[in-house]
């Protein structure tokens, strides 16, 4: 089946306010296109969850996007704090998000119990600190801590998460919603699948032989997606092993940009509100940070080997 | 034998006091900056075969520059696997399998307990912080954690405002009553005025050498609990020419460490 | 670290009597090899788990190796029931094992929870039937009834298991043990790495280079590896995706000789005891079945594509 | 229209009456023999865009040809995607995503229960079978079971040596019970004389068709139970033309379907 189409027609088909939302990402394939999207068309009260979140959910944070962040970590990295989570919790600019704390063993445990099908899973860590005396949005079913009917031993069950909607950005997908990737992983695999549904965005679309020729590869299979976008350069300013480098210098115009509310919004009327699209994204760019500097984020080439399934 | 250097700065002491943790064979968890080049070090000098993993899901990486995240691209070609956080941080972290994981954080306690959530009020903060991230799981369940913390009264502080991170919780008995790992917890804290180590009985951190140019009494008067002192304290050792060596002319020829100078590690 | 030896060596230094192994293979990649070493070492009173186990696994317990079998399925496929599996339930030849019986969702389940250091899992099969009321040496801890501490529902929890040593045979490894496959995985990751310790059998030692090339492709790590076994052909009778194909006369061969006790006798003779590792294995089976019946299992070239990870 | 063929064996029908069971868009678990034959026709027919899988970690698989076993090599070439167990019988089955699974067994009961353990008493078998694999958990957690057996007194059984699979277990309500998710069990049972399917309140297998040449006082004479009858029985459809034309110039030139008849099923 196939279910290409826009980024635009993917997140307005899919992605409602109110929606929980899982969006994966790592740095390493942030689905940024989607980002932009969903902040340009509006979609607002949103739950949404990742180990690990970055600029990205301090943008969709800054434009007033999010309700609820089920969360274990937001920074800016090499870049420091996030000046949008910062001032949304410490002086509620635009809004006070409400945040349920967990950690990067237990949050990508509750998506991979989430993709099985478990109810909950037993994890080792959070014992003993504040992460279980705040509690948030999710309340008295944001852990329980039992005795274990095996060994009598105090053992912490944290809950599956389903999203209504996984977002990720992919390296290759074919028309019906084969993803593949390789490098680095984050929570993507469990967390797209623990979703009820998912958009993939893609750098390239391949042909569903070109799929079959590498099976191994793929981390989403075609029933869970519900829609499929080939957006090139879509998760910069992150990266794309294989596709193009992380863009520092952009991550430093955002942190310069997002230091104040004024800044934050002249940033998002820039390379968000006034941009139609991928493609007008990535001309605005060239338009204005040099041709040079798109040519040199491309990546080398340095090819494996190819590898045969046949008997 | 190794001659030692005099012209070094501050957090490349630190690195190398970091390194000098880890063994040979040691499975280390590492973050950036300080944990990332102590573990280099280490793997450059004395533990050849010690293996590096970060909890984006790669294992052995080949970085041909310093790597400026946990995810960074440099950390793909030629790593020896990659999966996911699930990998990393069930596979080897939960299962009991990681000896090293290094830690910072804006509040260290004497126990070892760690803030990178708030400071302030959790509802109502002066300052929200980035939250656990891996720090949590780190500190439960990796062998040894190494902290690293700027010697004030506020980063060292006698109450955290938020326990991110477990070390010794509220001391002896805390991590077994939790059901955390037997043989886990924080082992040195390493600050850019000395070396703490972790007493097995009372949990607590004691002076167990102080940097060059400094002294027992600056760190004791610097340290806002009161800061027990080893016996045999002593001057931490000097970076090695060959651990400097291997830091300057291999990990880190642009210097990039200097710039833990300016956040204050002088 | 270089732990490359030999199947005698790696089986010798690394298994002992008494050990609860899991191998894996799913008729894929089975490691027979490894089995036909354990049987020639006489090594017993194992306890070996799989889930869907096939002729390795019958082969074992007709050779009086094993104690005990955390068990799902033991069947020859194509060629029905297990004879030595059967000769031992119903008659006790060469003497009857100990079954601990579960399912294809709940065994691959506590493999995962093994490998993910969590003490227990919940599972949603096995519930209304017998698997529930036969207990054997797990006895109470063969599973545990709870009422889910966050909805009340009745819940199934089964325990994680860490068998001793892990076995699997995969396409390559490089000689610290950073092992890769593609194709079908049956429950070989999750297996090896719930193992305190890992052997692995490939068909090629590769370099540490070559595994840097595709490091997504790795399933077992070095740091749980104990020992490489380079073994060509060594899951012959079945099968390794991109080497050989699965040998269905050979599989009419074993059905045909463990129909009867003496059969069985004689083909562990020829196949087994009489020869000294896969090398002469191989040599014997050219003797006997022809050089054309060994190429024909040598699978066609079907290459797919090389991916870049740079950046 | 599709015509009817007359020159047919009983196994190449029940393959085709699990066809009919099949609809488009379905996620279908397969094994080998009838149910790759079943699923394959309805894709090759009314159903292409049903999508098959196997337990050992396979999805949408492309093989050259039969698969004999769910781990076959033909299986792997050319699949949209392959992981190993957890995969399949975890993020599909567990997580409810599977449509349709296929079973067979030794004996099966009036409730759509099913033994593949053991013939005779557990600990003194009399025949020992190989067991669960992934039948329960399909039993338990697809939406739609498919049961084929042969249609005698022993396979059909009064009461089940053991019970391996769940179909309604011991009547209404029971599934519900023991937490199994709403909405799934068996749906027909497929013989080489009749189509059973389940009676939705009482949770009973009774007649809803009987095969060319069969009739409802042998198939009624033929089961152990007391089989009640639809309102509405009537003779099974026979295969189309069609549905045999797929199924033996596409899915099974070979003919290996005709084993089935050695194996009884006539």
């Amino acid at each position: 089946m196939n279910k290409v189409m826009t980024a635009k027609e993917a997140i307005s088909k899919h992605v409602k306010s109110g929606d929980f939302l899982f969006i994966g990402g790592y740095i390493c394939r942030s689905p940024f296109s989607a980002i932009h999207e969903i902040i340009r068309q509006g979609i607002k009260d949103l739950t949404i969850t990742r180990s690990n979140a970055a600029d990205d959910f301090d943008m969709l944070i800054g434009a007033g996007c999010v309700k609820r962040f089920i969360a274990t970590f937001l920074s800016l990295g090499l870049y420091g704090l996030g000046r949008c989570y910062r001032r949304s919790l410490e002086k509620g600019i635009p809004h006070k998000i409400e945040v349920e704390e967990y950690s990067n063993l237990s949050l990508p445990m509750m998506l991979l119990a989430g993709a099985m099908g478990m109810p909950f899973v037993p994890v080792k860590d959070m014992v003993g600190t504040d992460l279980l005396n705040v509690k948030s949005f999710m309340g008295e079913n944001k852990y329980k801590m039992i005795d274990s009917p095996f060994d009598g031993k105090p053992t912490l069950l944290v809950p599956s998460l389903n999203p209504d909607v996984g977002i990720i950005h992919v390296q290759q997908a074919d028309e019906s919603g084969n993803a593949q990737i390789w490098g680095i992983g984050g929570d993507c695999q469990y967390g797209a699948n623990a979703s009820k549904k998912v958009i993939i965005f893609c750098e390239r679309i391949v042909t569903r032989e070109t799929i079959g020729k590498d099976p191994s590869r793929t981390i989403v299979p075609a029933p869970k997606v519900v829609a499929v976008v080939e957006d090139p350069f879509g998760a910069h300013p992150g990266y794309t092993p294989g596709f193009y480098d992380t863009d520092f210098s952009y991550g430093y115009l955002y942190q310069q940009a997002s230091n104040t509310e004024q800044g934050f919004k002249e940033f998002l009327k820039e390379w968000v509100y006034d941009i139609e699209d991928r493609s007008a994204y990535t001309k605005h760019y060239i338009e204005k940070l040099g041709y040079e500097a798109f040519k040199k984020l491309q990546a080398d080439f340095d090819y494996g080997y190819p590898v045969s399934y046949a008997y | 034998m190794a001659t030692h250097a005099n012209d070094y700065i501050k957090p490349e002491l630190m690195a190398c006091c970091g390194a000098r943790e880890i063994k040979d064979n040691d499975l280390v968890i590492v973050g950036t900056g300080f944990p990332a080049m102590s573990a280099n070090i280490a793997k450059y000098t004395h533990a050849p075969n010690a293996i590096m993993m970060q909890e984006s899901g790669v294992i052995d990486a080949q970085p041909k520059r310093i790597a400026l995240s946990v995810g960074d691209p440099c950390l793909n070609p030629g790593a020896a696997m990659i999966g996911g956080l699930v990998e990393i941080m069930g596979m080897f972290l939960q299962a009991g399998m990681v000896d090293v994981g290094f830690l910072s954080g804006s509040q260290v306690d004497k126990y070892g307990n760690i803030n990178t959530t708030v400071i302030g009020d959790y509802d109502h903060p002066k300052s929200r912080l980035p939250g656990s991230g891996g720090a949590n799981p780190i500190g439960s369940l990796a062998k040894k954690t190494l902290i690293i913390a700027l010697h004030d009264k506020r980063r060292l502080a006698k109450k955290l405002d938020f326990v991110t991170t477990p070390g010794y919780i509220d001391g002896p008995g805390a991590r077994e009553k939790w059901g955390l790992p037997p043989n886990t917890g924080p082992q040195a804290l390493i600050t850019n005025k000395a070396v703490l180590r972790f007493d097995k009985d009372a949990c607590e951190a004691y002076l167990a050498s102080y940097h060059p140019g400094s002294s027992v009494k600056e760190i004791v008067d610097a340290t806002p609990w009161e800061l027990k002192v080893a016996d045999d304290v002593h001057e931490t050792q000097p970076p090695t020419s060959n651990e400097l060596r291997v830091l300057r002319e291999i990990l880190d020829p642009g210097r990039l460490i200097s710039i833990y100078e300016k956040k204050g590690y002088v």
